[in-house]
Formats: C-alpha cells, structure tokens, sequence
C-alpha cells in the first residue's frame, strides 16, 4: 500500500474532492499546512512596516491506496490541481507498512 | 400637507423654516438637555450599528475574504462622515427644491451651529445633523453585503460616494426633508424605505450586475465564525434602539414606544424565522436566529413610532418566515448571488414593514401619528405602497446607471486568481487571522 | 409600609395606583425627557448584557458547544421578551393580588401607553415596562450557563417559559411590585434576590436534576476562547450600570451613586478573586479577573443605591475569595457540574449582596433609603436573610417541579452521542468557527 | 484667571468653591436629570473604551500573549477605580494646593454625595467624580500597549498605581483641577495632553527602559486577530462619543459640537492614514483604516469642544499621515520597540491635537472658548505649547523615576524563556484560545 | 523503528493519552485534521440552504516506537478508540529511518 | 529521497527558515501541532481547578531532500533548534518513493 500527500492551493480542494468521489475514493485525511518551494516571498506592510511572507497557506490531502491505484490517483490530482503555475503544488509517495481499520479490526487491503 | 402631523414633519418643518430665516433666529430657544443627551447617546448607538453590522457580516463570508468586508464597513462610516457634511447633509435637509433635493444652504456644515433646531425639536442643529449622519453611515454599509467577497476596493470607494450622493441623499430629502413623499403622507418611523429597501434593492442589483462568485455553482460557502455573527448582531440589536427610538427626536412617550416595539418585533422576527426552518428542515439554528431578528429589526423600522406591542408582534410573526423564503428558496429560484441576503432581509422585511406600517398604524396608540388598514384608513397602505415602489424604481435604476458609469472606467470585479487567494490578502495584503507559531512572525525587512 | 420609603417603593405605589384608576388619569402628568431618556439608554444597555453574557458563557464552553450557548440566551431574550408582553408584566407589576402575584390589568400590555407612570415617576408607562422586560430576559439567560453543554434545546424552550412565569414573575412581584417581600421592607434595589439568587439556586438545582457532563470526571473542561469571554466581561460590566443606575427610575443623585458603587464593588470584586487565587495557586488568571468583576457586580446589584463607595470596596473584597471557594472549593466538595458556575458566583454572590445590603445600608449617603446593621438597624439584616431564604425554598422546589413535569414527557439531555459530538452540530447543525479551507466550502447541493 | 472661561473651567471653580464651603451648601441647586443621565450613560461609554481598548491592543500581539493584554487592561480598570476612590479624585480635584496638587478633602470620597456639583454643573457630585474615573482608567490602560509581551505582572501593578497616583492625578489638577495649566489658558476639552500626551510619552519611555522584544530585529511581528483590533477600534470609537461629548459636562449645544467633530476627524484621519499607506506602499489596509481613525479620535481629543466641523477635516488629514511617518518611519530610524505604537499613536496624534486646538479653536463656533491662531489669536498656541513642552518633561521624568525605582527591587521584564513561551502561559498559566480537540480538555487533577 | 498513525474521533484522544501513559508511552504527536472514510456525509442548513458535509473533524496521533512495540501500541489504540461504529478511525504504520534527539544528540532507539 | 521531519519549538522556526534558506533549501511544509516527550506535564488553574497539561504547542517542519542532503540538513537543525533542554524536540527520517511538481509534471530530483 502507498500514502499518496498532495500539498495543493486551498481553492482546489472542493474540485478535488469531488473527482476522487467519481473514482470512488472516498478516504483521505486533509491537513491545513503552510508551505513553500518556488513560490516568491510576497510583501505585506503592518503600519507601514514591510513584513516579507514567505509560507503560504496549502492544504495536505492525503490518501492511502492499492498499490495499484497510485497512478490513477495521482493522474486525478495533476488533472484537477494543475493551473501551469508555480505554487500548484507537490505529490509524494511514501510506503505503507500496515493498515488497520478500527471499527472492525480489519487489516490490509480490507480495510481501505 | 398631512405628513405634518407626523413625528418626523416637526423636522421637516423646523429645518424649513430655519434655512430661510437667517439662523441666529431660534437662538432664543433654549436647548432641551433631556432630548438633547438623548439625541446624542442614541447617534452614538447607531454609529455602533456600523462596527456591529462589519462583525455580523465579516463572520459570515469566508476567512480569506473578512478583512475586506471590515474594510468596506469601515470605509462607509469615514467617507459618508465627511461627505455628509460637505454636501450630503444639505442635500438631504437643505431647503427643499421642488419636493425633490435640498438646497445648499448648509454646505459644509454652514448655518449649523449650536442652537436649537426648532421649538417643537430643541436640540441642537448639530445634534440633528450628527444624528442623521449615523443613518447615511449604516444604508451605505449595509449594502456591502450584497457584493461580498468579489468587488474591487477602488471601485467601492467611488461607488459608495456616489452612492450615497446621488441616491441615499435625494430618497431621505423625499421622506423626512420634506420631499414629495413626506407630503405625500408616507409613514417611514426611522428608515424602511430610505434605509432598508434602498439598501436592500441597491445591493440585488450590485449583484446581478457584478455576478456570482466564483465556485458558488460548485460550493455552498458557508459563514467562517459563528459568534463574530452573533455578536454583531447583539451589537445591531442594541444600537437599533438609537436607530428607532431615537427617531422620535424626543425622550417621550413615542421614543418609548418605539423603543419597544423594536425589542419586540426583533424577537417575534427571531422565534418565527427558527420555527420556520424548524419545521422546514429540522434543526432550530443560530443563524436562523440571529437573520430572524434582524429581519424583525428592518420591519419594525418604518412602524415603529406608530404601532401597538401586539401589532409588532404580528409583523414579526410574518417578517421571520417571509424572509427566510426569500433567502432559501426566491434567491435559489432566481439564482442571483447577493452573497449575506441584503436584499432578502432589508430588501424583503422593509417591503413588509413599509407596507405592514400601513395596515398597523393606529392613533390609538400614537395620536400623534396616523391610522392604518386595520384602523380604517386604506388610504395609508396606498401611501405607502406609492413609497416602496417609489424607492424600488429610483434605488435599481440609478444603482445600475452608477455602477454602469464606474465600468467604462474599471472592471468592477477583482480578478480570479484574487478572488480565490482571498480579497484580505489581494487587496489589503492582510491576513485576518495569523497563526503565531507558523505564520505570525514574517522575516522583518530592514528598511 | 416600610417599603415605601424604598426608591423603587414608589414604583409599586404608583402602579397599584395606575392599575386601580382609569389609566388615562395619569396624562396630565408631564413625561421627564431628562429620567425618560436615561431609562430608555438604561434598558438598552441592559438588553446588551444578554449578547455579553453569551459571550462571556460562550468563550467559557468547549468549541463544539459555543453555539448551544448562544442559541439559548439567544431563545431567552426571544422568547421572555413575547412572554412579557402576553403574560409576564402584568404578572410582576400588575395590581398585586394578596401580595402574591399581579394581577391581569395589563395582559398583553393593554393599558400601557406613552402616559407617564405616575407623578413621582414621570416616565412613560411603556418605558418602565420595556426596563423592567430587560431584567427577566437576563435572569433567564444566567441559568443557562449551568445545565450548558448538555440540555435538548426543545427542552429548553419549554424550561425558560414555564420558569420566567412561574418563578421569576412571582418573585419580581413579590419584592418590585408590591408584594409580600417589599411589604417586609426588603431592600433590593436591581435584583439580589430576584435575579441573581433565583437564577443562581434555579441553576444549580438544574445542573443537579440534569446531572455531570459526560467526561467530567476524567477531564477539566476548559475556556476555547478566553477572549470571548474578556469581551462579554466587559459588556456586562457596561451593561450592568444601565441595570444598576437604571433601577433609581430616575437621573438623579441616587442613580449617580448606584453607578459610582456598580463600578467600585467590581474593581474591589476583581481584585480580591485575583489575589485569593495569586496567593492560593501561584498565578493571578484572566478568568479570575473577569470572574471576581462579575462576582462584584452581583454583590452590589442589591445595594447599589444604599451603601457609600467604601461600603462598596468593603462587599468587593469579601466576594472575591468568597465565590472563589464556592467554585474551587465548595463545588469540588459537593460534586456537582454547575457548567459555569451560575451557583458559584450568582447564587453565593446575590446571598453575600443581599444580606451584605443589611448590614452596609446607610441613610447618610441615601436619605432615602434605610439603615443597614452597622448603622445600627439589626433588623434590617433581619429582613434581607428572610428574603434570601424565601428565594432560595421558591426558587429551588419550583425549578424542580418544572424539570420533573418536563421530564415526564421527554429525557431532558441529549443523548450520549449527540453530547459527544457537541451540541452545535447535533442540535443547530452548524459549526461554530469553520474552517475556510477544510471544511468552510461543503458541497452545494442542488435545490 | 482666563481658564474660568472656558467649559471646563466652571468645574475648576466649582469644586474649589464646594471644598471650601460645607458640602451641604450646594444642596439647593436643583438635579438636571437630562445633564445628569446624560453624563452617567457617557461615563459608562468610556468606562467600555477600556475593554474596547483591551480588543484592539489584544487583536495586534501575537496569540501567546494576547491575555497578557487584556489582564492589564483588566487591572487598570479595577486598581485605577479603587485608587481614584481612596486617593486620586482629590488629588486631582481637591482644593487647591499650589496650582500643583490637590488637597485631601475628598480622600475615599468623603464629602461626595448625590447633590450637585455647583449651580453651573448641576449634575451630582458623585456623577463628575465617576465620570473624571474612566478617564483616569484609560489612560492607565492606553501606556500598556508600548510596552507589550515583555513586562512582568507584578511589576506592571506596582507601576500602573504609582503612576497613576504621581503622574496621571498631578497632570489632570493642572489642567482641569485648578492647576497652573489650566490657569494659564490651556484648551484641553477632553485630554490632549492629561490623557493622550501622558500616556503615550510615558510608554515611549517604558518602551526605551524595558528595552525591545526577543527576536525583534529578525522578525516583524504581526498582528494575530485583525477582526478582534477592529471590534476593539469600533468600541473606541462609540466610547470616545462619552469621552469627547461628555466632557461638556452638560447635554447642550457644545456638548453636540463635540460629538460631531470627534466623529468628523475620526473619519478624516482613518481616510488620511489609508490614503498615505495606499500611496506609499501600494495597498489600502484594515490595519491603517483603524489607525488613523484612533489617531483622529486622539488628535480632536484637546479640540473637541472648540472648533468647527471643516477644522476637524482638516485637522483629520494632517494626523493620518503624520501618526503614519511615525510608526512606520520615526520608531524605525530611532529603533524603539513601541510595540503597538503608544507614542506613535497617542504622543504625536495628541502633540498635533494639543497645536492644532491652538491653531483652529474659534470663539465663532463656540462663543465660550477661544480664538486661536487663525482667528488671530497667536497666544493661544504658545499657551498650548506650554502645556505640551510640560506634559512630555513631566511624564518622561517621573515615568523614568518611577520604572527606575521599581528595578531597585525587582527586574521589570520577565525571563528569556518566559517571553518565549509566551505571557499567557508563564505569567497567567492560561492559553488564550485552547484547542477543543487536541488539548482542551486537559486531565482533571484529583484535588 | 515504526511509525503508528492513528486517525480517532476527537473525543477519544483524554482515553487514549491516559491508556498510553499507563504503558509507559509518552511520545506523541497530534494533529487536528479532517478526514473521511466510510462515514456518511451530513446535511447542513445554513439560512435555509443545504449544504453537503463530507469531511469530519478527527484526529490524528502519532507515535514513533521500536518495532516490537507497534502491535501493543495498536491494540491499545484498538481497544480504547473502538465503539463499533463507522468513524471510528483507522490506524496506518510506516516506516521510520532514523530518529534523533535535538537536545541531546542521541540517535536511534536511545532517542525514544 | 528521504523526509525529514523536524518537531520543534515554535520560536525557533523563524531562526530555521533563515538557515535553511542560506542553504538554499527553501522548499518545506509547515504543521502546526501537539506534542510531548519527556517534558514534565503543566499545571494551570481555571477558577481555582487544576489542570494538568500533557500536550505542549509544537511546529513540525517536513523538508523533503536528496538522500546526500539528508545529514547536512539534520546537522543544521540540531545546530539552530538545540538549546540543550528537554523540549528541544526530536527528528525522524522516512523513505519517500516518488515525488511529482504539479504545475510541471516532474518527477523525482527535479522536481525538488
Ligand atoms: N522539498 C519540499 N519539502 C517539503 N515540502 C515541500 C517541498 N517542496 C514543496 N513543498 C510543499 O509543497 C507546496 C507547494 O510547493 P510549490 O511552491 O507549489 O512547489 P513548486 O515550487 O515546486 O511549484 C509548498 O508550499 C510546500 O508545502
Ligand atoms: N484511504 C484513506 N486515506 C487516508 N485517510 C483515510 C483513509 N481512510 C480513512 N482515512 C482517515 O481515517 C478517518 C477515519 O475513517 P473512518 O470513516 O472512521 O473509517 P472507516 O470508514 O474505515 O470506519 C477518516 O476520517 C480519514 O481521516
Ligand atoms: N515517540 C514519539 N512519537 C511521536 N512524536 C514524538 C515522540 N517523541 C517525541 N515526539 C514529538 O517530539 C516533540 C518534542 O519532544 P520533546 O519532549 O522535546 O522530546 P524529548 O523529550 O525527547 O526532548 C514532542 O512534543 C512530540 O511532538
């Protein structure tokens, strides 16, 4: 099993969702993150006081899937969170050890 | 010439007659200290409508966008201050010309001074002035609400100048600055028409011309912070009462009542809105609340001097479900986008209360002010009838022609890649709320 | 006819007096601007303590719940303030009925017009009702914070109807409208007993017949939002002086001492709960600041217009650490989950007050008013301890009676799942604070 | 004696008369009940000023320390209010010693009853006395903001008693009590220089004493709730409507000036600020919106009462960009770390108030002040000079004794790891917002 | 050395710090997130409109331990979080390369 | 590619940022969350109640790097985040399969 995390702007979330509700991936957990990688510092003023930004507000979803999946998953979300633009975001993949759904003690696969 | 009679004629009157005679001439009458503290603790309270009304509003739009609304509440309270005493206070209780608009007379503040306002109203002219000022303030604001979360700040600030010129002025010169419609003998206790339909209808036209917001089709957006909503609308709820019943101009038996029959339409408007969505989908809601209540508030407003406890119970009765309709189902229908439903709350409930004021009225109650439907007078409802259709018409066009203006000039909207990052940070570079460990401490610049 | 003598002595009279005479006998007697308007701003500030003790109470609760506890002091000031109008005035402050309960001359506020309530009282009828309205909403909205975070809300509304007509409306009578207590010579001037023990001993019997939140034991619940609750802290405190100085009925000297001693008892009341704890636990806390002013303001309520400034830094420093052990100590002792210590503060804070006006009372700073203990007057003390303890027995075996007869047609708290997920979402089906960008854009669902 | 012609000059007098004459003399002047209700309700606004004060500040720290804000806000409110009562009204407006001080008869408000103040103040002596204590209050508070998220708690209270007592009491007997200021002509309607000059020189010099903030070179430290510094600017701005209005002692036509141009050069200062920042840095902000309203509302502070509504204007745009200059450009170049811009903000918006009295006051307006310099009345502004030059020595000098004399016995800052962890948590052992998941609900300890 | 992520309804998170305590295991992390698996989404009415909600407010504990140790830590986690119901959560397990001490330096298990 | 995970003091990230950039690793994703170690619980007091406080505030940093990166980037937040008292926090390392910029498409070290 992998843990597909997707660090994509806020505004995509909604979209997202909802692609992966058609491919009937339901699961996920979501994480409010501040992050940054090429996007430029930005420049705010407090009283006239320049403060320069330089994390922005992301949101980390994040799936644990098949295997097998991994592709497909990761496909959706290039397709739906890409604008061309820097600051779009990042996917990692990272192996899954063990899975294990609480209600029912289920493991492995049977409890995705 | 009936409008006399009423409360607010006195006003019409006195402000008459003052600008024509040189204005030392009501020096002699001496400055009544309990109307006159009165006066002034009540304009204090309505300004505080504003503040409330940034919070009752700010907790409802998303966090990305709460500065912006603050931004703009707070930007109607400093220009329509100071253009109220350029120009818009002559506009508006200037010497009528022509039943229509105010004369320059007191351009400036000119002519307005210390003394005394009439001797049916001795309070301070400066007093009154101040006090209708907090009314300017709060339809300008109040509009906010309709464009949130998508109209450039730029645009805001010349829109709400004109705004405030070309519509709030003129509509309050032809209720209570004795223009056509106060001959007429329309009833507006405090503002139905010239603060809540104007407002209400200003802002469904803002937008319908400005358009939805993005992902609105996709998303329902929900409020960001409950209590920020709830208490500005304790805030709204109080500074109301200097709305109404300082309307009377007088710390008498009016004021008294207009006092509280503000507390109680509000409260019937909050229990009816709740049992509505109650009944309709099964949960009693804060939100439901609070919008019932300050439906029952915009109702009230025009009716307030002039109908009994149980009459303002009934008209809040209808308010709560009438406008709930308006903000679930009439917006869906017509699929307009006025983001905090100025129109279905001022919009709507003024409509009622405009016309509810009509069929309410009662002399038994206030002898001082005129009979209704119910009291045997048809005639009133007609009245104001003529009044809201008046308003309607005159507030959608000249909104629309305003902002048409101002777009061959700039786009009204702000882009899409600012609209989704939030106005806060596109247009004010601000966040409203920083997170201290991740985010609130920025690298400082060296100057 | 001790009573009498009382400033609000006068009130009682000159209801009786209205009610038994045609009401229009009162006409000629010309309406005091000056009293008038102080009255209204009074009961404007008054109302505003509702939002600010939701507020206060809801910075108090755990997120999950803030809703809830607005949603119930939103309900108190909706509901009680229909109630008023139908039923509860005329029960309070009706003809008094073998000084038990007023009689129903002034059923849905008939007879109560813009006419001054009487010579000595020259305010309008209706503004003295609209006052008088602000008190019992408040009342109702204290006991909330005792059964929070556990009660249906259906179940609520029933609760707050049946108690402020059974309990509070009585007991206003009894001691503000010429019932039995006042007769004694009781000396209540804004609501010791009335408001504040009978809120205090109704909550606590509440939170007693509800009993603990789930979890309690294992879990110290605390504040979500501590500046919430400094915010509500400090509308009360402005709040309360319309309720204090607003009690003299009149702009006069006394209404200058009840605010000058409001604001002294709790800056004394804070000070000495901040240093009770500073010594005690080795830290002085926000919510102790705001806990001990609170507690100040409830002790001075009953004496505020009887006692001098240095009476009230003594009655300061005594309920500070007084309320202090009742919520850190005494509580802990008995066991009960009084959420937000209504008991702790209201109900141990009125007794202190009320007994604290027997012995502090003194006509050399109010003429007016009577002698306390040290001036001399033990039986005054005397008085005051047969109120307290009539209020406590009314009180306590009423608010059981009402939740029982409830109980027998519903479970009075939600169940174990709902209370687990909060209040907010299994009751009102909102979120307090959303969060813009996880959760604040749900779906649309088509219509 | 030319101070005797000014508004605030008949109180002088009269409590110089009263305090030497048996108190009881002035019991014949009649109560003006409007008078009297009018200046208790603008105490009560002041009084919510501090609270007010308490969210704006509280919104700008980062959340760490945000209750460490609001406990001395907190503080101030409840030490000032016992000390005023013991010790500060009479040393403030005692008789007489000198034009210097105070005398004592009025220690723990002996000799303050409820009749009036004189025949030309007719409102009770304990109304002037309360109101005089919310100006004391806030003042006290104002200084806590420069030297924020650093000071120890302890130390703050030892410190905000003996400046109270040592600076605050002295400065406002010159001015108002009596004093060689007042003698000597000084305009000070409301506080230019007892309140806002005081307070923000004094927390400039508190600001130098405790030296700057960990990590505030490295870091620019923002703002953690722009939405609670707005609600808390909207409170000071209703509040300051007291402050200002009320300061004319009587609900008559000054009392209405005063009220107009508060609220006219509050709105020309945030437009000024707003205007400023747009310009020079590119974005309109919320931040500066509420800035330069507060830097308006200090700056007509001193003027209030003496010139005309286009004066305000005026004096409203000079204070936006000159208060920007100084918090953005001034506190950078000398390198203070003023934290929330104490003397950026009050010290130079008062100096310029304090001129500008001097510049624009005109008998034309207000036949009962004074001319200054344009029209024609150059000796004005040098009076005004004065009482600037004397306030800032003064306050510099005894803030810097007074700072100094405590470090004898204790270290005024809290430690390196105190600051870190942040005030809340170290001095206060409370967190300003908890977490309802994740750790708000700590173990309950067994007791 | 293993890391165990367990996503739990938020009212289960007093129980299981006190259950971990008592095995001696005070290293944690916690995480506010939202997140869905099974669980059904839920209707809101906000002025009368309905709105969809499918993300749930959980959290998220996490907990680095020897590998001997990952199945008594998830069957702590197991019998404490577990009512039976969907929501109930779910527990992942990756793997950890390398663990250090920041205030001492140490690496590897004698960092736990 | 290899995860570092850094769980810090809150007051030092600014002063990690800031090195970090000098070595020109700017990409990372910022958490704010819960923790505890060996730090000793806290007590406060709500009118007068004990509490005993388990969980202290906590920023985790996620730095995702080329493996050779690995041990400069540990070394330099040991160096800024150590103040030698418990509480300093802890690292962990994790294996990462694949990462993917989205704007672009690039995968692996590019797209770091
Ligand atoms: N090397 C990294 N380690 C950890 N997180 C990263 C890294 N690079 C990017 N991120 C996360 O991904 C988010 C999106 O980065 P972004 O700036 O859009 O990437 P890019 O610059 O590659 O387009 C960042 O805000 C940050 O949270
Ligand atoms: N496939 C997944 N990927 C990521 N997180 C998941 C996944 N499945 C479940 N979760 C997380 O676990 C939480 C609990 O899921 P829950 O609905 O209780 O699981 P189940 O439906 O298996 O009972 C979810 O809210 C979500 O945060
Ligand atoms: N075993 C662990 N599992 C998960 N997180 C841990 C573990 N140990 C420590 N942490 C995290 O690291 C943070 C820093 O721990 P700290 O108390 O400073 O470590 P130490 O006690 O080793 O000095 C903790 O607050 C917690 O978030």
């Amino acid at each position: 099993m992998k843990k597909i995390e997707a660090i994509i702007r806020p505004s995509k979330l909604e979209e997202l969702k909802a692609v992966l509700n058609k491919m009937e991936v339901r699961g996920m957990t979501v994480y409010n993150v501040m992050g940054r990688g090429l996007q430029q510092n930005v420049k705010q003023y407090y009283r006239g006081q320049e403060v320069s930004v330089d994390l922005f507000p992301k949101v980390k979803v994040e799936v644990i899937c098949r295997d097998h999946w991994q592709e497909r998953i990761v496909d959706a979300i290039m397709e739906t969170c890409r604008t061309g633009a820097i600051g779009d975001g990042k996917i990692f993949v990272y192996p899954v050890e063990e899975i294990i759904r609480i209600s029912s003690g289920e493991r492995g696969d049977a409890a995705l | 010439m009936r409008s006399l009679k009423l409360s607010l004629g006195a006003v019409t009157l006195a402000i008459t007659l003052l600008a024509s005679r040189p204005a030392l001439a009501a020096e002699e009458v001496s400055i009544s200290a309990g109307d006159t503290g009165f006066i002034l603790i009540c304009a204090a309270l309505v300004l505080l409508m504003t503040p409330g009304l940034a919070m009752f509003y700010g907790g409802m739009v998303r966090s990305k966008n709460i500065l912006s609304i603050l931004m703009q509440c707070l930007a109607a309270m400093a220009l329509v201050s100071i253009q109220w005493i350029l120009l818009g206070y002559t506009l508006s209780f200037g010497p009528d010309h022509g039943t229509l608009i105010g004369g320059l007379d007191f351009l400036g503040f000119g002519n307005i001074g210390l003394e005394a306002l009439s001797d049916t109203v001795p309070i301070p002219h400066l007093a009154f002035a101040g006090f209708q000022l907090m009314f300017a303030i709060i339809t300008a604001a109040l509009i906010t609400g309709a464009f949130a979360e998508r109209m450039k700040f730029s645009v805001f600030v010349v829109f709400i100048l004109l705004w405030t010129t070309l519509i709030y002025d003129p509509l309050a010169h032809w209720v209570w600055g004795g223009g056509w419609l106060g001959q007429l003998g329309i009833m507006d206790f405090a503002g139905g028409t010239v603060v809540h339909i104007s407002s209400g209808v200003s802002g469904l036209v803002a937008a319908l011309v400005l358009g939805k917001r993005l992902g609105k089709e996709r998303e329902a957006i929900r409020p960001h912070n409950m209590p920020l909503t709830v208490l500005g609308a304790g805030l709204l709820w109080f500074g109301w009462f200097g709305f109404n019943a300082g309307s009377a101009l007088s710390a008498n038996g009016v004021a008294a009542l207009a006092f509280l029959v503000t507390n109680t339409c509000t409260a019937a408007g909050a229990l009816s809105w709740v049992a509505a969505e109650w009944l309709h989908h099964g949960k009693p809601t804060v939100f439901g609340a609070v919008s019932g209540a300050v439906a029952g508030l915009v109702a009230i407003t025009p009716a307030a001097g002039f109908v009994s406890p149980l009459s303002a119970i009934a008209m809040g009765l209808v308010v709560g479900p009438l406008c709930y309709l308006a903000v679930s189902k009439m917006k869906e229908k017509f699929g307009y986008d006025d983001a905090l439903d100025v129109f279905g709350i001022h919009g709507v409930g003024g409509t009622w209360g405009a016309l509810a004021t009509g069929i309410f009225a009662s002399t038994a109650i206030n002898p001082a002010g005129m009979d209704g439907l119910l009291a045997g007078n048809p005639g009133q409802l007609l009245v104001q009838s003529i009044g809201v259709v008046a308003t309607y018409v005159f507030a959608a066009l000249m909104t629309y022609a305003v902002l048409k203006a101002i777009s061959l000039f700039t786009s009204l909207r702000v882009s899409e890649e600012e609209e989704e990052a939030g106005l806060d940070l596109s247009l004010h570079g601000e966040d409203g709320y920083s997170n201290a460990d991740m985010s609130g401490e920025g690298h400082a610049v060296a100057g």
